[in-house]
């Protein structure tokens, strides 16, 4: 299951996605949006998709999973537009036979989401001040 | 020939539109892409070795052929999760 | 947070206990009952606990897992009595301001729970027979 | 001295009951209660090595003296999670 979704994720509902009868273990890791980020108070993050390609590598990225850890199942819910703080903005679910293909996976998806997946945030401040996030790109005057 | 690239994020904000259009020779590269978008959009030049190009949805390398009607998107370091 | 129940986990209630604006990261493990184990269906789990001694393990278990990872916050919920197939036995929520020591805290506390927190568990297979899984013991008969 | 030693999992259902009277000298160590429990409960002989023990809800190594009002279990190797 691979969403994009502008409302609230029902955390409940990815969870729900996953389980089964043949899982023993159940995975979920819960992106969510800090206070604070290099000692300075954040008020939102926003997040932007190039979408129809987002959901292609989530795609890919699921597929991939699934068969190198022989899931059970897997669920991506990625939050676009503002996320305020203390809210998710990933939740990615997979259910194994056991923990350590669970554990291993989950970890993986979400390390490759952060690297592949076309989906960029913008962090607004306390102070008024806001800036796309770029890893690697040390934009002038940022 | 007269691409059409969208721009997102850093990219989007810095040229102030959703996307640009660029004149390449026929048969050009992402490469070739890459120095165009560089020169003619404003902002870009300072992170154009950070930029990725996307065909059709898919990575694609700066050797790749630019298929006149694909969808071509320039994709800044992505910051999701 | 650490609990010893007879009734359904409530795995919302685990994930908000943990939730916090200063964690950027929750990572959620869930034991489910298997269908089957060894080849052998199995109709039901049943778990006992040396009820003081694991909420004593439990606690100390947490405590080394906040102060070994800087955890935000930590939960614990095992089930005791019987647990149906697809239901939840354990569930264990940490939360971290980034993610890679959520998944390393999850990981070490199911690990370790599994060790040397005084629980037990029985399968009830659908054949009608039933066991107490040991671990490392081979028992005659078994 | 007379200590109560309680039991669970295989460790109960090979006995039959919750808990076990067992007879040591005063200032006995775990070590002489696990040889005691071997030979005198049902069914725990051939899982002697495997068995564990805790003193005051604290697992407890063989050498350890037991306390004679101390709160003393069997524990069989785990299986929660």
């Amino acid at each position: 299951m691979i969403e994009l979704t502008t409302d609230t994720i029902d955390v409940a509902r990815v969870i729900e996605a996953v389980r089964s009868p043949k899982a023993g273990a159940v995975v979920l890791f819960l992106g969510t949006a800090r206070e604070s980020t290099g000692g300075r108070a954040v008020r939102s993050l926003e997040y932007e998709a190039y979408d129809a390609m987002a959901r292609a590598e989530l795609a890919r990225l699921e597929a991939q999973a699934r068969a190198t850890w022989d899931l059970v199942d897997c669920a991506i819910v990625h939050r676009l537009g503002e996320v305020a703080v203390g809210q998710t903005s990933v939740a990615i679910a997979v259910s194994a036979a056991h923990r350590e293909g669970a554990f291993e996976a989950g970890r993986w998806l979400i390390d490759r989401i952060k690297e592949v997946v076309p989906i960029w945030k913008k962090e607004n401040r306390a102070d008024g001040s806001a800036d796309w996030v770029h890893p690697m790109i040390d934009l002038p005057g940022a | 020939m007269r691409i059409r690239v969208r721009l997102f994020a850093v990219a989007r904000q810095a040229a102030g539109t959703d996307s640009v259009e660029i004149e390449l020779p026929e048969g050009a590269d992402i490469g070739q892409l890459r120095r165009a978008m560089a020169a003619g959009v404003p902002g870009l030049g300072a992170i154009v070795d950070q930029l990725r190009f996307a065909v059709d949805e898919e990575f694609a390398g700066d050797g790749t052929k630019i298929p006149p009607t694909a969808d071509i998107a320039c994709i800044p370091p992505v910051s999701g999760g």
